[in-house]
C-alpha cells in the first residue's frame, strides 16, 4: 500500500479547511463551494478504503507507522478494523450533509465556520484511525476546539452557557483519561500502542482505576446517565450543522472509546463493572424517554431521545456478546443517520419559522407535504419500525441484552414503547392538528434540501433491508474483540452470528 | 582581651578615650556653666525672625541623585583596592580585566553625565 | 615586578556570548546617547546581537570554565535558548508597543540585554556566587524596566513592590546559601552534593533549615505560592511588554538555578524537597487558577495564569528525575511562545489613549481583526493545554514525569486545576468570538510584531505537532549535566 | 577567641530582625533598610565561616553581596523617589492602586 | 603590646594633638591677620600667645543651649561622633618609624572609613538642630563630602599600586628615603586630585560651603554653642591634621628626610604636616569661595575622570616598565 490512505483521509480536510483561509472573506459563495468540494472529495476518498477492506481478518488494515516522539515512545500509528471503517464512512457522510445544511443557515463569519467544520472532520477521522493512545488523545481533544466554536459562535441565544458546559464536561473527563493513559503507560511497558497495551495482564485493582478514568471521558461523551446534562443544552443551542455532527459522530466516540480501549485493554474490570454499566444504560433509556415526553422544544426532545438511544448502545456494548456488540455498533450508525436526518430536517424548518417550540407548529403536513413525508420516514426509523435501520439495531441489542441480563432487556424494551410514544406524538403535534397561523406561506423544500435528505432515506432503507452490508464488516472484528474480553474466562455461549436477510 | 588582635587594641582604646573625653567635658562642664534658658534663646535661629514653616522641608532631588551615584561609585572601589594592592602578583590578565572594569565604570559615568545627573543646575 | 603569568585567552571563550551581549548593551547606550536620531535602529541591533549570541551558544561545545564556576553544558544551553527567545520576541514587539504607550527611553533595550546576560549567567552557574550574581544582574535591570514608564502612575508602585519582594527573596536565598556554605565549606554546587554525602549531613537540621530558606528564596523568584503575592500587582503595573518578558525569561532562569541547585547540589535531600514542592505546586495551581477566574483585567488574569503555570512547571522539578527536569525545560520552552504570544495580542489592543487591558476590550475581536483573534485563540488553547498545541505536549510530559516519579495525587490535582483554568481562558475566547465589539480602533501590526507573532504561532503549533526533537534535546541536555 | 557560634548567632539575630522589620514596618525605606540588615546578617555569617574554615570563598562572596547591595540601593532609592514624586508618600498602605 | 604602654602612648598622643589643635587656631588667625595686613589676636599674653587657652576656658564655661525643637539625643551625640571618628584615625598614623599606635594592614582603608563616619556627625547635627540653616548645611556637607570622597579614594589607588600595600608604614617605606623616591612626582596627577579633595573633605576654603558664614550662618553648627561648638572645631582641626598626614605619608615620603634626626625622629614628618597646614591657611586667606554648582562640577566632572586616568596610567606604566 503505497498511498497512505488513512493519512489522506485525516489531512485532506485539514488542508482543505486551511486553504479556505486564502479566499478573501467576502467571497462567501466561493468559500461554500470549496467546502462542499472538499467534503465531497473526502467522501469519495473513503470509497477505496471500503473497497479494498478485507472483511475476513480482524487485523488492523491500512496501517501506517512512523516514529513521532521517540523520547516517549510515541508513534504516528494509524489503522482500521471492521469497527472503525463504518465510522469513517459515517463521518464523511455527516460532514458533507452538514456543509449542505449550513449553506444558507450561516451568514456570519462564513469563512471561520467552514474552516472549523473541516478541521473538525479531520480530527474525527483521526480519532477513528488512531492506533496510538497518545495520538488518539490528541485527536480526541483537538475536536473540542472547533466544536466549542461552532456551538458558541453560530449557536442559539443561550449558546455560551451551552458551549462552555459542553467544553468543561468533556475536558474534565478527558483530563482524567489522560491521567489514566499515563498510568497505563507506566504499567503497560512504556508504550502507547493500543494493540500492545491490550495483550497484557494488569492487576484487577489497576484495571478498575483505569476503567473509571476512561469511563470519565467516554461516559461524558456518550453521554451516559448521569453525566448527560450537557447534551440537551449543546444540541439545543448548536446550529443545525453542529447538532448533526454532535448527534451523528461526536457522541459515538464515547462508545467507540469503550469498544477500542475499555473492553480489550481492561477485560477483567469490564466484567466486574458489567452490572453497574447495564444499570446506567437502562436508566438512560427509560429516563431519556420519559423526559422526552415532557419536552416542548423540538431539538431538546431529539437530544433527550439521543440519550435514550445511546442507552441502547451502551446496553449492547456491555452485553458483551456478538449480537449485542454488533447491534450496538449498528445502532450507533443508525442513530447517526436517523438523528442526523432529524436534525437536518429540523434545521430546514427552523430556517423558515425561526422557532423550535413544538406548540408553535401544527398542520405542517398540509403546507409542506414533501417535508412531512421525509419527516415521517425519519420518525419511523427512530421508533424502530421493521424495515428501517432502527429496527435491526435495536433488535440485535435486545437479543444480546437478553442473553446477558434478561431484566435489562425487559426494561429496555419498555423504553422502545416510550420511544414510539413520544416520537409519534411529536409527529402528530407538528404535522397534523390545526394549521398554525404562523405557518402559512412557507416555501417548499428546494432541490438542495431534497438532495440533502434523500441519501438519508436511502441509507435508512438500505441498512434496514440489507444490514449485512454493514454487519459484514463487523463480524470478524467483533469476534476478535470478544475473544480479547472473554479470553480471561467469561463463561458464556459463543453463538454464531445471526444471519439476517 | 585576647580576642582582639594586638594592633587593634590601640584603636579601641583611642575610641573609648575619645568618647570619654567628649562625654566628660560636656558632663563635667554642666556643674560650672550658667544655665538661664528662655524662649527666645531656645528657638531655632532664623536671622532673628520667628521661625516659619517646618525646617525639615523637602529638598532638591539632586541630593538623592548624588547619594545614589556615590553608593555606586564608592562601592566600585572595593574591587580597585584589592586589585591595586596585589597588582604585582596578579599579572597582565588582571590588568586587562581591570581596564575592562574601569571602561564599564566609565560607560556608566558618561551615561550619567549625558543624562545631566552631574549637572547641579540645569 | 609584574608576575608573568601566561594569559590564557582561551579561558574566556565560553563566556563570549555574554561578553558580546554586554558589548552590544553598552553600544546601545552609546547609540542612544550620541545618535538620538537613529533610535529606531536600536531594536534591530538588539535582535541581531541576540541572534548572534544564540548561534554562538547553540554552536558551542559543552565546557567547564573558570574552575567550575561557569558551566556551558546542555542544560544551560536549553535555558539560555529560552531566555534569549524571550528577549528576542519581546524586543521584536517592543517598538510597536513603546510607540503606542509613549515609552521613549532608549535605555530600554540595553536594560533588556543586561538582564539577559544575568539570565545566561544563571543558566550557566556552577557556583553559588555566580548564581547569585546572575540572579541580581537579571533582577536589577528588571526593577528599572518595570518602573521605566514614568508617566504611568502604576509603574512605580509595581517597581517598588517588585524591588522589595525581589530583594527580600534574594536575602532569604543568601542566608540559605550561607548555611549550606557553612556546613560544606564550599560554594561549588557539584562539590556540595559530594560533601553532603561524605560528611553525612543529610539529616542535619541546619542543612534542612538552609534548604528551607533556599526553597523559599527560589519560590519567591519563580512566583510560587505562598510567595507569589507580589506577582499580580507587579505584572499588572508594569508596561505590558515588560510583563510579557518577565513572565517568561526570568522565570525560566529562576527554574534553571532552582533545578541546578536541587538536582546537582542537593539531590540527596530529594526526600525532603520533593513532597514540599508537591504541596507548593498544588497550592500554586490552586491560587493561580482559582483567583484568575474572577479577574476583570486581562493582564491581571494572565498574571495569575503565569502563577499557575509556575505551579505546573514545578511538577517536573518535584519529580526529582531526569525526565522531570527535561519536562520542565520542555514546558518552559513552550510557555515562552504561548505566553508571550498571548501578551502580544494584549499589546495589540492598546491604544495611545487607553491601555485596553480589560477582558471587555477583547469583545468582538474576531470581527475587528480575525487574524489577531485566531492567534489569541491558539495561544489560549495552548495555555489551557488542549492538543494539538505545544501547551498540551508540555503539560502531558510534566504530568507523566510527576506521575511516574510517584506523585499521582499531585497529578490528579494538576489535571483538575487545569480543567478549571479552561474556564477563564475560554472566557476570553468567548468574548472575542461571541460578543459584539466595544472598541472600533483598528489593530496595527508593525513588522517586528508580525515577526514575533509568526514565531510564537510557529512555536506553539510546531512544538505541538513535532515535539520530538525538543524532547530529545531536553532529555539529552539533562543527562549531560 | 570568640567561638564561631557567637558570630553565627549574631548573624541569625540580625537576619531575624531584618525579617521582622520587613514584615511589620510599612515605610518603604525602612523595609529596604531591613533587607540591608538581612544582607548584613548573611555577610557576617559568611565572613565568620570563611575565617574559621580557612576558605576564602566566603569573603569573596561577601564582596559581591556588598556590591550588589549597593547597586540594589541605588535602584531602590531611584524607584522610591519616583514613587514619592507621584504619590507624595512612601508608605506601603498608600500604595494600593494595584489590586484585584 | 602591653596595655599600659599603649595607654601611655595614647595619652602623650592625645596631649600633643590637643595642643596642636589649640595652636593651629592661633596660627591660623595670626597668619591670616598678617596676610591681610592686620595683627590678629594680641591681647592675651605676648602677641596673643595665650589666646587659645582663653578660648578653651571660655567655651568650657559658656552656657549650653539646646534648641527646644531639637532631637535631643542626636543633637548631643553628633559632635561626639565627629570628634571620635577623627581622633580614632590618629591611631594608624605613623609619625616615625615604629611611632604608631596601631600598625594595621588596612590603614588607608581605616582612614577612609573614619572620615566617612565623621560626615555622619555633620549630617546628624544638621538634622537634629531642626533649623533651616543647619539642615541645609548638613545636606550640603553630606553631598560635598561624599562627592569628594570618591575622587579621594580613587586618587590614592595610584599610590596603592606603587606601594602594593594599604599599610601606611609600608607605604612610607616603599618610597625610600631619597627625595626622588617620593610619590609626589610619579603620582602628580593623583596628588593634585588628592589635594583638592582634601580641602573639600575638611570643609576648608574654598570649599567651605557647609559652614559658609555669609550664606548659611555657620551651616550645620548654627545651633551649637559653647563646648559643643568647640568639639566640632576640634574635630575639624584634627581632621585637617589627619588629611595633611595622609598627604605627607602617601606623597611626601612620610618621616623620611634628607638626614636622620637623632632625638626626635618625627621631625620631618611634623615639618611636612605643618607645610600642609600652612597651605590650608594660605589658601583660606587668598581664595574666594566656590559656588555650590561649581564645587560639584569640579568634583564629578574633573577630579573623578582625572583620578581614573591616573589609575590607568599608573597601572599601564608599571606593566610596561617591568
Amino acid at each position: 500500500m503505497s498511498i497512505p490512505l488513512l493519512s489522506t483521509l485525516i489531512f485532506f480536510p485539514v488542508l482543505g479547511g486551511l486553504s479556505l483561509l486564502i479566499v478573501p472573506r467576502q467571497q462567501t459563495a466561493t468559500i461554500r463551494l470549496m467546502a462542499l468540494f472538499v467534503s465531497l472529495v473526502e467522501l469519495l476518498l473513503t470509497l477505496p478504503v471500503v473497497l479494498l477492506f478485507d472483511k475476513t481478518t480482524a487485523r488492523m488494515q491500512f496501517t501506517e507507522l512512523h516514529p513521532w516522539i521517540s523520547t516517549l515512545n510515541i508513534n504516528y500509528s494509524l489503522g482500521i478494523d471492521g469497527i472503525s471503517i463504518l465510522f469513517l464512512l459515517l463521518t464523511a457522510l455527516i460532514t458533507l450533509l452538514s456543509v449542505l445544511v449550513s449553506w444558507e443557515a450561516i451568514h456570519d463569519k462564513v469563512q471561520e465556520f467552514f474552516v472549523a467544520l473541516l478541521l473538525l472532520e479531520g480530527a474525527m477521522m483521526g480519532v477513528f484511525c488512531a492506533l496510538d493512545f497518545f495520538l488518539f488523545y490528541i485527536f480526541w481533544e483537538a475536536m473540542l476546539i472547533p466544536m466549542f466554536l461552532i456551538i458558541g459562535i453560530w449557536g442559539g441565544p443561550n449558546r455560551i452557557y451551552a458551549t462552555v458546559k459542553f467544553f468543561l464536561y468533556t475536558l474534565v473527563g478527558s483530563l482524567l483519561m489522560l491521567v489514566g493513559i499515563i498510568l497505563l503507560y507506566q504499567n503497560g511497558g512504556h508504550t502507547f500502542d493500543i494493540l500492545k497495551l491490550a495483550g497484557q495482564n494488569y492487576s484487577l485493582k489497576l484495571q478498575l482505576i483505569l476503567f473509571w478514568a476512561f469511563f470519565a471521558a467516554f461516559a461524558v461523551k456518550v453521554p451516559m446517565w448521569p453525566v448527560h446534562t450537557w447534551l440537551p443544552d449543546a444540541h439545543t443551542e448548536a446550529p443545525a450543522a453542529g447538532s448533526v455532527i454532535l448527534a451523528g459522530v461526536l457522541i459515538k466516540m464515547g462508545a467507540y472509546g469503550f469498544l477500542r480501549f475499555s473492553l480489550p485493554i481492561l477485560p477483567e474490570a469490564t466484567q466486574q463493572m458489567l452490572v453497574p454499566m447495564l444499570v446506567l444504560s437502562v436508566i438512560a433509556i427509560v429516563y431519556g424517554a420519559i423526559i422526552c415526553l415532557a419536552q416542548t422544544d423540538l431539538k431538546r426532545l431529539i437530544a433527550y431521545s439521543s440519550v435514550s438511544h445511546m442507552g441502547f448502545v451502551t446496553l449492547g456494548l456491555f452485553a458483551l456478546n456478538q449480537r449485542g456488540l454488533e447491534g450496538a455498533i449498528l445502532q450507533m450508525i443508525n442513530h447517526g443517520v436517523v438523528t442526523g436526518a432529524l436534525f437536518l430536517a429540523i434545521g430546514m424548518i427552523y430556517e423558515r419559522t425561526h422557532t423550535r417550540e413544538i406548540s408553535a407548529y401544527g398542520g405542517l403536513a398540509t403546507t409542506m407535504p414533501v417535508f412531512a413525508g421525509f419527516f415521517l420516514l425519519f420518525t419511523l426509523a427512530a421508533v424502530g419500525l421493521p424495515g428501517t435501520n432502527g429496527f435491526i439495531g435495536e433488535f440485535l441489542i435486545l437479543l444480546g441484552g437478553f442473553e446477558r441480563a434478561p431484566w435489562a432487556a425487559v426494561v429496555a424494551a419498555s423504553g422502545l414503547i416510550l420511544g414510539a410514544w413520544y416520537m409519534l406524538w411529536l409527529y402528530q403535534r407538528i404535522f397534523f392538528n390545526e394549521v398554525s397561523t404562523s405557518l402559512h406561506g412557507l416555501t417548499q423544500l428546494n432541490l438542495r434540501e431534497i438532495l440533502t435528505l434523500t441519501p438519508m432515506v436511502v441509507l435508512i432503507f438500505w441498512i434496514g433491508l440489507y444490514p449485512n452490508a454493514l454487519l459484514g464488516f463487523l463480524h470478524v472484528s467483533v469476534g476478535h474483540l470478544l475473544d480479547q474480553v472473554n479470553g480471561v474466562g467469561l463463561a458464556g455461549p459463543v453463538l454464531p452470528p445471526v444471519n439476517l436477510p | 582581651m585576647d580576642a582582639i588582635p594586638g594592633e587593634y587594641l590601640g584603636i579601641l582604646l583611642l575610641l573609648i578615650f575619645g568618647i570619654l573625653f567628649g562625654v566628660l567635658t560636656l558632663f563635667v562642664g554642666r556643674f560650672f556653666r550658667l544655665s538661664r534658658p528662655y524662649r527666645e534663646k531656645l528657638i531655632a535661629y532664623e536671622s532673628g525672625n520667628e521661625p516659619t514653616a517646618a525646617p525639615r522641608m523637602r529638598f532638591s532631588v539632586k541630593f538623592y541623585l548624588i547619594a545614589i551615584l556615590f553608593v555606586v561609585f564608592d562601592v566600585e572601589c572595593i574591587y580597585l583596592y584589592p586589585w591595586a594592592v596585589s597588582y604585582d602578583r596578579l599579572g597582565l590578565f588582571a590588568l586587562v580585566e581591570m581596564l575592562l572594569f574601569i571602561a564599564l565604570l566609565l560607560v556608566g559615568y558618561v551615561y550619567a553625565w549625558k543624562k545631566g545627573v552631574l549637572q547641579w543646575e540645569k | 615586578m609584574i608576575a608573568t603569568v601566561a594569559v590564557n585567552w582561551a579561558a574566556v571563550e565560553p563566556i563570549l556570548p555574554e561578553l558580546l551581549l554586554i558589548t552590544i548593551g553598552v553600544l546601545l547606550i552609546g547609540c542612544d546617547l550620541f545618535l538620538p536620531r537613529q533610535r529606531q535602529l536600536l531594536p534591530w541591533l538588539t535582535v541581531i546581537g541576540c541572534l548572534t549570541a544564540l548561534a554562538m551558544i547553540l554552536g558551542s561545545r559543552p565546557t567547564v570554565a573558570f574552575g567550575g564556576m561557569f558551566l556551558a553544558d546542555g542544560y544551560a544551553m536549553v535555558f539560555k535558548t529560552i531566555c534569549l527567545g524571550s528577549v528576542i520576541l519581546s524586543v521584536l514587539m517592543s517598538e510597536h508597543f513603546c510607540r503606542v504607550i509613549g515609552l521613549r527611553q532608549g535605555e530600554y533595550y540595553s536594560l533588556m540585554l543586561f538582564s539577559l546576560v544575568g539570565m545566561l549567567l544563571m543558566a550557566s552557574a556552577g557556583d553559588l556566587m555566580v548564581l547569585y550574581l546572575g540572579l541580581e544582574l537579571m533582577a536589577l535591570p528588571i526593577y528599572a524596566l518595570v518602573g521605566l514608564h514614568k508617566r504611568e502612575q502604576r509603574t512605580s508602585e509595581a517597581a517598588i513592590k517588585y524591588f522589595l519582594m525581589g530583594s527580600f527573596g534574594s536575602a532569604l536565598l543568601l542566608f540559605g546559601m550561607s548555611m549550606v556554605y557553612g556546613l560544606t565549606g564550599t560554594t561549588e554546587i557539584a562539590r556540595i552534593a559530594e560533601l553532603i554525602g561524605s560528611r553525612q549531613l543529610v539529616a542535619n537540621p541546619a542543612l534542612l533549615a538552609g534548604l528551607g530558606l533556599l526553597l523559599a528564596g527560589f519560590c519567591f523568584k519563580v512566583a510560587v505560592a505562598p510567595f507569589h503575592l507580589w506577582t499580580p500587582d507587579v505584572y499588572e503595573g508594569a508596561p505590558t511588554i515588560v510583563t510579557a518578558f518577565m513572565s517568561v525569561g526570568p522565570k525560566a532562569a529562576g527554574f534553571a538555578i532552582f533545578g541546578r541547585v536541587l538536582f546537582v547540589g542537593l539531590p540527596e535531600l530529594h526526600g525532603h524537597w520533593g513532597p514540599v514542592l508537591a504541596v507548593l505546586a498544588l497550592l500554586t495551581m490552586a491560587v493561580g487558577n482559582i483567583t484568575a477566574l474572577c479577574q476583570q483585567s486581562l493582564k491581571r488574569m494572565l498574571a495569575y495564569s503565569a502563577i499557575a503555570h509556575a505551579g505546573y512547571a514545578l511538577l517536573g522539578l518535584l519529580a526529582g528525575t531526569a525526565e522531570g527536569m527535561a519536562a520542565t525545560m520542555t514546558y518552559l520552552m513552550v510557555y515562552l511562545f504561548m505566553n508571550i504570544g498571548a501578551f502580544a495580542i494584549l499589546m495589540l489592543l492598546a491604544t495611545p489613549d487607553a491601555p485596553c487591558e480589560s477582558i471587555d476590550d477583547c469583545k468582538g475581536l474576531a470581527s475587528r481583526n480575525p487574524v489577531a483573534a485566531a492567534l489569541m485563540l491558539v495561544f489560549l488553547f495552548s495555555l489551557t493545554g488542549i492538543p494539538p498545541t505545544g501547551g498540551f505536549i508540555g503539560k502531558f510530559y510534566l504530568l507523566k514525569a510527576a506521575f511516574i516519579a510517584g506523585y499521582p495525587l499531585t497529578v490528579v490535582g494538576a489535571v483538575l486545576f487545569s480543567a478549571i483554568s479552561a474556564f477563564f481562558y475560554l472566557r476570553v475566547v468567548r468574548f472575542m468570538y461571541m460578543e459584539a465589539p466595544q472598541q472600533t480602533a483598528t489593530l496595527q501590526f508593525s513588522p517586528g510584531m508580525r515577526a514575533a507573532l509568526g514565531l510564537c504561532l510557529l512555536g506553539v503549533l510546531g512544538l505541538g505537532l513535532f515535539p520530538g526533537s525538543l524532547l530529545n534535546w531536553t532529555v539529552s541536555a539533562f543527562s549531560g549535566m | 577567641m570568640i567561638p564561631l557560634s557567637w558570630y553565627m548567632a549574631l548573624a541569625a539575630i540580625l537576619f531575624c530582625i531584618g525579617v521582622c522589620g520587613f514584615l511589620t514596618r510599612r515605610n518603604v525605606i525602612i523595609m529596604f533598610l531591613s533587607i540591608e540588615l538581612m544582607l548584613n546578617g548573611v555577610n557576617l555569617n559568611l565572613v565568620a565561616l570563611s575565617h574559621f574554615m580557612d576558605s576564602v570563598r566566603g569573603q569573596a562572596f561577601t564582596f559581591f553581596i556588598i556590591t550588589v547591595a549597593a547597586a540594589e540601593a541605588a535602584i531602590g532609592l531611584g524607584i522610591a523617589i519616583a514613587l514619592y514624586r507621584s504619590r507624595r508618600s512612601v508608605h506601603v498602605d498608600t500604595i494600593n492602586h494595584l489590586k484585584g | 603590646m602591653n596595655i599600659l604602654l599603649t595607654l601611655v602612648w595614647l595619652l602623650i598622643l592625645f596631649a600633643v594633638v590637643m595642643l596642636h589643635v589649640a595652636y593651629a587656631t592661633y596660627f591660623e588667625r595670626k597668619i591670616i591677620g598678617h596676610m591681610q595686613v592686620r595683627l590678629g589676636p594680641m591681647r592675651v599674653g605676648w602677641h596673643g600667645l595665650l589666646q587659645p587657652i582663653a578660648d578653651g576656658i571660655k567655651s568650657f564655661f559658656k552656657e549650653d543651649i539646646i534648641p527646644e525643637n531639637a532631637d535631643k539625643p542626636t543633637f548631643l551625640a553628633a559632635p561626639i561622633i565627629c570628634l571620635v571618628a577623627m581622633m580614632t584615625s590618629l591611631a594608624v598614623l605613623p609619625f616615625a618609624k615604629g611611632w604608631v599606635l596601631a600598625d594595621i594592614d588596612i590603614g588607608l582603608l581605616f582612614i577612609f572609613a573614619m572620615s566617612s563616619l565623621a560626615s555622619y556627625g555633620v549630617v546628624l547635627a544638621g538634622w537634629a538642630s531642626n533649623s533651616k540653616y543647619s539642615f541645609l548645611g548638613g545636606l550640603r556637607s553630606m553631598a560635598q563630602v561624599i562627592s569628594y570622597e570618591i575622587s579621594m579614594g580613587l586618587s590614592l589607588v595610584g599610590v596603592m599600586l606603587m606601594a602594593g600595600s594599604l599599610n601606611l608604614s609600608e607605604i612610607v617605606e616603599a618610597q625610600g628615603d631619597s627625595f626622588l623616591g617620593m610619590y609626589l612626582m610619579p603620582q602628580c596627577i593623583g596628588f593634585f586630585v588628592f589635594f583638592i579633595s582634601m580641602l573639600a573633605e575638611t570643609n576648608r576654603v574654598p570649599f567651605d560651603l557647609p559652614e559658609a558664614e555669609t550664606e548659611l550662618v555657620s551651616g550645620y553648627c548654627t545651633e551649637y554653642s559653647g563646648m559643643r561648638y568647640a568639639i566640632f572645631f576640634m574635630a575639624e582641626y584634627i581632621g585637617m591634621m589627619v588629611m595633611a598626614s595622609i598627604a605627607t605619608i602617601c606623597f611626601l615620603g612620610g618621616w623620611n628626610g634628607p638626614f636622620a634626626v637623632p632625638f626626635f625622629p618625627p621631625l620631618w614628618f611634623v615639618l611636612k604636616v605643618y607645610l600642609f597646614m600652612f597651605l590650608f591657611i594660605w589658601i583660606r586667606a587668598t581664595l574666594p569661595r566656590y559656588r555650590y554648582d561649581q564645587l560639584m562640577d569640579l568634583g564629578w566632572k574633573l577630579l573623578i575622570p582625572l583620578a581614573l586616568v591616573n589609575i590607568v596610567l599608573t597601572a599601564c606604566l608599571k606593566a610596561l616598565i617591568s
